[in-house]
């Protein structure tokens, strides 16, 4: 009896597949703009994607109370993909398929990636506060692709930049947490610190979450560098730092964006003075900005979270090329991300061809009396 | 006629202590043979040391099968003694309990038969023929062991003679020429001890099947084992016809009268 | 070659040997008697650093006095992470006494994801700064920069917690109950042992070390969150394997030889295969000593 | 009908779940101005939920102890006496099939992309679980580095199609034997220990292959992975986003159809039988003449077979793939699959897949609470099914029919 069944199973495929050929991607008539939010709402990198949520219900909040969209109220539709590329998938078919117009996400690269595909094929355009994987957007592969923060690529060449410019860095020992966006951010740095001529005299990763890491920072600290590059995110770094204060030992760390948020300072407390970080242009003075750091603690009694500022910007900028477009359709949508500027709390920014924001300028930091401090 | 099971200077050590002390003992075709002792006389591991559970520290264990050729097997694995025509039963029984009371005979066939995982999955006509015999023969097997009517219960729902006689069955699938028992008798009552004793003549007789045995029940061994092999402390102490065994000094005294109930 | 290089990775690896091994004691506790890989047993140490947390947080803001705060919040830790054991096991455990045991494990599994995501919510997903309870001793100043006062302290506790167990399981009445429990439950409840009672009191005290461990690891490595249960408790679990899981020692030596593994390897090594390797020692410690390396082989009976 | 005595109960377990609850529900330090919360309500909340619960709790528990199954328990009563007869009887079995078919052919048509998308899912983990269940329920070997096996399928397509461009379909097989490869070569030094020990020691590897799948990125392109891997392809045809999904999906019922056949001709063969004879008592299996270690490395390598194509169609599925997708994490859920379904039943571990796989998704609509639930979900049909939703049930022979 099995084998007729097999027999059935390949007829009905091929029926079907043409069957599917027929209809065509259904479209969905919608009373409503709907603003997809996808990234890691639960598991060990929740603390990524949730501030991403709270970002996109305060915007979406006082646009419906402005009158929303195209005089449409913004509905969210908000899917956790655990930053697992085999959920994101899921995810991103569930989105497609409540029929969603423009999406805010993914959080973390891997997922980001895995998602891109179904978007792409069902012409939705997708908006990333924090993936900044380089070849999302360079490789040319993910043209309805966009984000708000800046790739490894060009923080790699600012970390490097700066260390031997302004710190006179001549060797470095370059860390990494093993993770998509560590690895990657640090095998960048490599390479550019490599063609600055500073000799590179350790690059590993450690595990993440371990217990501990005096090991790494013993060898760090024989190794007689005058700088530490960490590519990955600030728990690590925190740990690392601590120890490495702890070990009396005077060598600069400089961190990438993954490492300039405040809980790094209130986790590393006394040991993160002196730390360097890239990340996004300063903009605690931005009023925007300042605006929706007091709305979310109105709302959540909180200080807003990682990526919090560029999520926010990136829902603004969605629903603004929406309003501007005049409609939710793909062509247009894209041309006006690419036209016309908005006001976000990350200044006034637009998107290149590459679907890299512009006016989100990069720059470093340093930890001065508990609070990060951009240096000019 | 040569002994189809010859053990010379058997020796197994745990450690320091010595479990199994420079052990003789031989058997014929056709025989019945038990072998006795107290408790601790390292009956077990004698059995253990033959079947490859254990390998001996000393000694030799040569099997010469009817019409095959001779082979020492002592350090074989388990289940080349087994394919080689020992099989034995558990001094605590053994049985496979979620398996069905016809599955552990099928089990006890494995070394007899060939198919493999291509021919469980393609089932050609000969793996089909194999299967259908092997269910047969199962089931012949079962009923000459009178469990016929339990066939598709499970093993752990038996009653305990049935159980015990089961691990007969499972033991006689693998198409032994000699079959060690370990206590098939222990914890039985007088009635179902009766049915066993005529079982083992009958396999003896009927399968030409020849039996050693280990046993405590000395009503049993007595009237069942054309000679008897007494052990105590590793050692042997005595051999002989159940008749001499009764007699000899040395065994009342391993005993201490313990056989009186003879 | 240098020496103090060596010492330093020594040390390195002896402190996080420790640290493991405070998470191990209470698993190899639990093994040894239920036989239960308890996954949930790293989310009980997680349970016990938020509630120092909480509890040090709290009092800080009533702005107590430093020594009372250590104090104060390592007891509360102490006491409700022996009370979140005492109630997973009657929840989750207790009625699978007869189950298979793979079923206890997945109810373990299930209990772990549990706890994770209830404080998670309950509290938050972000990483908490956690105080350095311990202060930075002046009188080990001068060594400080080999041994930190928080690393020392840990191998202190480590080692006063092992010689506790040690004792409590040799000598006390409870321990001799335990040792009886754990061969065989049927005839030690024939002798009149209260089972039940015994197993409970195994989880309580394996969970009090694992509040201890959580306490010490968090103001040593100053941060917490949600998640930091299960990694540590994997880790944890496999160094109570390699040294013989259901015994004491065994678990700590286990846990002190994992460290230095590591330790060492990423010293002299990389490490980037860190674990790889941790793993592969495992396995060959394993297929040389099938049961651990302290662990009794145990005889099967035919 | 409730005693006295039930309700005190209750009321002890809620005060005593307020008090252990307390310091994580009811305080929260608030970071912005360092004051303290107290969220009092929650306690309140806690209590009653608690009192219930274990109200609850305790009527089942007696039930259950009564025996007189609760209305749960009838329904999986229900569906085992129907698998029963699906198994076995034929007057049921034809119309059975026939329905169960349409409706597995007509199930793209009658719901939403993402609810085949999402069922494809399932049904990979279906194959995984089957799988697994060879290892574990036949066998009973403990493996908690299935994974491991999984990853080796998915990268050999992501990796061969990368550096040869070879399609699905070749990979297909490829994937398979990798697997089975890899499960001999795993299995080998493993043949000694046993329980627990097996298991820690199948865990490192799993570990390992992802470990060294994240650091070699000479071989494996590292944690950023392998992306634009190609979904299935039909004849060149290129598909509809929609069509693909739905093909992907036939491709899988077409596996899980292999897959479930495979298994059962195993479970009732020679091997089969050895295998379970295994799990059993392994010196008793020794002493009826099968050869352990080939059986056990059979086992290991079948398992890993099914892992391997797995992988493939995972790999094609997400057309992107990084170590990330193959932690611990999978194993375990795995193995909640074949034990939350029942232990060697293949049934069983269809329904358990189903369960699990299909639960988080649908518990989406509790959002952040979903894995909470689902760890609940875990605990009580563990409390109250041990043996898993369906149980395995042994094969019956009869002597007037020969071989089926």
């Amino acid at each position: 009896m099995m084998k007729n069944s097999f027999g059935r199973v390949l007829i009905s495929i091929v029926l079907s597949v043409f069957m599917c050929l027929l209809i065509s991607g259904s479209t969905f008539a919608a009373d409503t703009i709907k603003l997809g939010v996808a990234g890691a709402h639960s598991g060990d990198l929740a603390s990524y994607g949730i501030p991403s949520i709270k970002a996109a219900e305060l915007v979406v909040k006082d646009i419906n109370a402005k009158g929303g969209v195209l005089g449409k109220k913004v509905e969210l539709l908000t899917e956790d993909d655990a930053c697992k590329p085999e959920v994101a998938t899921n995810t991103a078919t569930k989105l497609v398929s409540q029929g969603v117009d423009v999406v805010l996400g993914h959080i973390c690269s891997g997922a980001t990636k895995a998602a891109l595909g179904i978007y792409k094929d069902s012409k939705i355009i997708c908006m990333s506060p924090s993936a900044t994987n380089t070849d999302l957007t360079l490789s040319g592969d993910y043209p309805n692709f966009y984000r708000t923060i800046a790739y490894d690529d060009a923080q790699a060449q600012l970390q490097v930049k700066f260390a031997t410019e302004t710190l006179k860095v001549k060797s470095a020992a370059i860390l990494h947490d093993k993770g998509d966006y560590g690895k990657g951010a640090a095998e960048l740095a490599k390479k550019y610190a490599e063609q600055a001529g500073v000799d590179v005299k350790l690059f590993e990763g450690v595990t993440p979450g371990a217990v501990d890491y005096s090991a790494i920072v013993q060898k760090v600290k024989r190794a007689e560098v005058d700088a530490v590059i960490w590519g990955g995110y600030h728990p690590e770094a925190s740990k690392i730092i601590t120890l490495m204060k702890k070990e009396r030992m005077e060598t600069k760390f400089i961190g990438a964006d993954g490492v300039k948020d405040d809980t790094f300072i209130k986790v590393a407390g006394k040991y993160a003075e002196g730390v360097y970080a890239t990340g996004p242009m300063d903009v605690s003075q931005n009023p925007l900005a300042i605006a929706a750091k007091k709305a979310h603690q109105e709302a959540y009694g909180s200080d807003p979270g990682a990526f919090f500022d560029s999520a926010y910007a990136a829902a603004l900028a969605l629903l603004n090329a929406i309003e501007k477009a005049g409609s939710t359709d793909y062509d247009a949508v894209s041309k006006a991300l690419k036209t016309e500027y908005v006001d976000t709390p990350l200044g006034k920014i637009s998107f290149d061809e590459n679907g890299d924001a512009i006016g989100i300028g990069f720059s470093v930091y340093q930890v001065e009396n508990g609070a990060f401090k951009e240096l000019k | 006629m040569k002994p189809i099971l010859e053990v010379n200077q058997l020796t197994k050590f745990f450690g320091g202590l010595k479990a199994l002390d420079k052990l003789d003992l031989d058997i014929r075709e056709g025989e019945i043979v038990a072998l006795i002792g107290p408790n601790g006389a390292g009956k077990t591991t004698f059995f253990n040391c033959i079947t490859g559970i254990y390998t001996p520290t000393e000694g030799d264990v040569v099997i010469s099968p009817p019409n095959k050729k001779t082979m020492r097997i002592n350090g074989m694995k388990p289940n080349l003694v087994t394919k080689n025509g020992l099989a034995r039963t558990f001094q605590n029984i053994r049985l496979f309990p979620n398996m069905t009371v016809l599955e552990n005979v099928m089990i006890g066939r494995h070394s007899r038969l060939s198919s493999g995982i291509a021919g469980a999955v393609f089932r050609p006509k000969s793996t089909r023929r194999e299967e259908e015999n092997l269910i047969n023969d199962s089931y012949e097997i079962l009923k000459k062991i009178e469990l016929a009517q339990f066939v598709n219960e499970l093993a752990m729902n038996l009653p305990y003679g049935a159980q015990r006689r089961l691990e007969i069955a499972r033991a006689m699938a693998t198409e032994p020429f000699l079959l060690l028992l370990d206590e098939p008798a222990a914890g039985m009552n007088p009635m179902e001890t009766k049915r066993l004793d005529d079982l083992i003549v009958k396999i003896r007789d009927t399968e030409n099947i020849s039996i050693l045995l280990i046993e405590h029940d000395m009503k049993l061994v007595m009237s069942l084992s054309d000679r008897i092999f007494v052990m105590d402390y590793g050692k042997k102490i005595a051999q002989g016809t159940p008749d001499e065994i009764k007699s000899n000094p040395a065994v009342i005294k391993a005993y201490l009268g313990e056989e009186t109930d003879a | 070659m240098d020496w103090e290089y060596l010492l330093d990775l020594f040390l390195g690896g002896l402190t996080r040997g420790s640290i493991y091994a405070l998470i191990a004691l209470g698993y190899t506790m639990v093994y040894g008697i239920i036989e239960l890989i308890n996954f949930a047993h790293g989310e009980i140490y997680m349970i016990g650093a938020f509630t120092a947390l909480i509890v040090a947080s709290v009092l800080g803001l009533m702005g107590m006095n430093h020594i009372v705060i250590i104090i104060l919040a390592s007891v509360i830790a102490i006491i409700y992470s022996a009370a979140y054991g005492f109630t997973v096991e009657k929840i989750a455990y207790k009625p699978l006494r007869q189950a298979p045991r793979l079923s206890a494990l997945i109810s373990a599994i299930g209990m772990s994801l549990f706890l994770q995501n209830y404080v998670l919510l309950a509290q938050t997903s972000n990483f908490l700064p956690f105080p350095s309870l311990i202060p930075d001793f002046d009188f080990w100043e001068p060594y400080a920069h080999i041994l930190t006062s928080q690393e020392l302290v840990i191998l202190i506790t480590t080692a006063v917690v092992m010689i506790l167990l040690t004792f409590l399981i040799k000598f006390t009445r409870t321990g001799k109950a335990m040792r009886a429990t754990a061969q065989d439950k049927v005839m030690a409840a024939l002798v009149g042992i209260d089972v039940n009672r015994i197993i409970s009191t195994t989880f309580v005290v394996g969970s009090a070390t694992a509040a201890i461990g959580g306490v010490l690891i968090a103001s040593h490595i100053g941060q917490i969150n949600f998640y930091m249960g299960f990694i540590a408790g994997i880790k944890a679990f496999v160094a109570a394997v390699m040294g013989g899981i259901g015994s004491i020692p065994g678990a700590v030596l286990g846990s002190l030889v994992l460290g230095w593994t590591e330790s060492f390897f990423t010293g002299y090594i990389s490490s980037d295969y860190e674990d790889v390797f941790a793993f592969l020692f495992l396995v060959v410690i394993l297929i040389f000593r099938p049961s651990g390396i302290l662990g009794r082989s145990e005889t099967q009976k035919v | 009908m409730f005693s006295f005595n039930e309700i005190k109960k209750s009321l002890a377990a809620s005060v005593w779940l307020m008090f252990l609850t307390f310091p994580i529900l009811v305080i929260r330090v608030n970071t912005v101005e360092n004051v303290v919360e107290w969220r009092w309500k929650n306690m309140v909340y806690a209590g009653a939920a608690a009192f219930i619960i274990s109200f609850l709790a305790n009527f089942l528990v007696k039930r259950k102890e009564a025996g007189n199954k609760n209305e749960k328990d009838k329904g999986n009563k229900e569906t085992l006496f129907i698998s029963q007869r699906l198994l076995n009887d034929k007057r049921f079995f034809f119309p059975a099939l026939v329905v169960v078919t349409i409706f597995i052919l007509s199930f793209p048509f009658l719901f939403s992309m993402y609810q085949t998308s999402i069922m494809s899912t399932a049904l990979i983990y279906v194959m995984l679980g089957l799988g697994l269940n060879i290892v574990i329920g036949l066998a009973g070997l403990l493996d908690l580095g299935y994974v491991a096996f999984y990853a080796v399928g998915a990268y050999s397509y992501a990796l061969l199609n990368h550096h040869f461009g070879i399609t699905f379909w070749v990979a297909l097989p490829i994937g398979g034997v990798l697997g089975a490869i890899f499960g001999i070569i795993l299995g080998y030094p493993v043949l000694r220990l046993r329980g627990d020990y097996l298991a820690i020691v199948t865990l490192g590897f799993g570990e390992i292959i992802r470990l060294v799948l994240e650091n070699w990125n000479a071989f494996s392109f590292g944690p950023s992975g392998i992306s634009n891997i190609p979904r299935p392809d039909l004849f060149g045809i290129d598909l509809s986003l929609q069509a693909n999904i739905n093909f992907i999906y036939y491709i899988l019922i077409g596996l899980v159809i292999f897959t479930i056949f495979v298994v059962n001709r195993l479970q009732n063969s020679r091997i089969g039988r050895a295998w379970i004879a295994l799990r059993e008592d392994e010196i008793a299996c020794q002493a009826m003449g099968i050869d352990k270690a080939k059986t056990k490395l059979m086992a290991f390598a079948l398992g890993a077979t099914w892992a391997g194509m797995g992988g493939v169609v995972f790999a094609a599925k997400t057309t992107f793939i990084n170590p990330a997708s193959f932690t611990i994490w999978e194993s375990v859920m795995i193995l909640c699959i074949v034990v939350l379904g029942g232990m060697g039943s293949v049934i069983g571990v269809i329904v358990g897949a189903m369960v699990l796989i299909l639960l988080p998704e649908y518990l989406r609509a509790f959002s952040e609470y979903r894995m909470l639930i689902f760890g609940t979900m875990l605990v009580t049909m563990m409390v109250f099914r041990p043996g898993g939703i369906i149980p395995d049930i042994r094969k019956k022979y009869t002597f007037e029919e020969k071989d089926k």
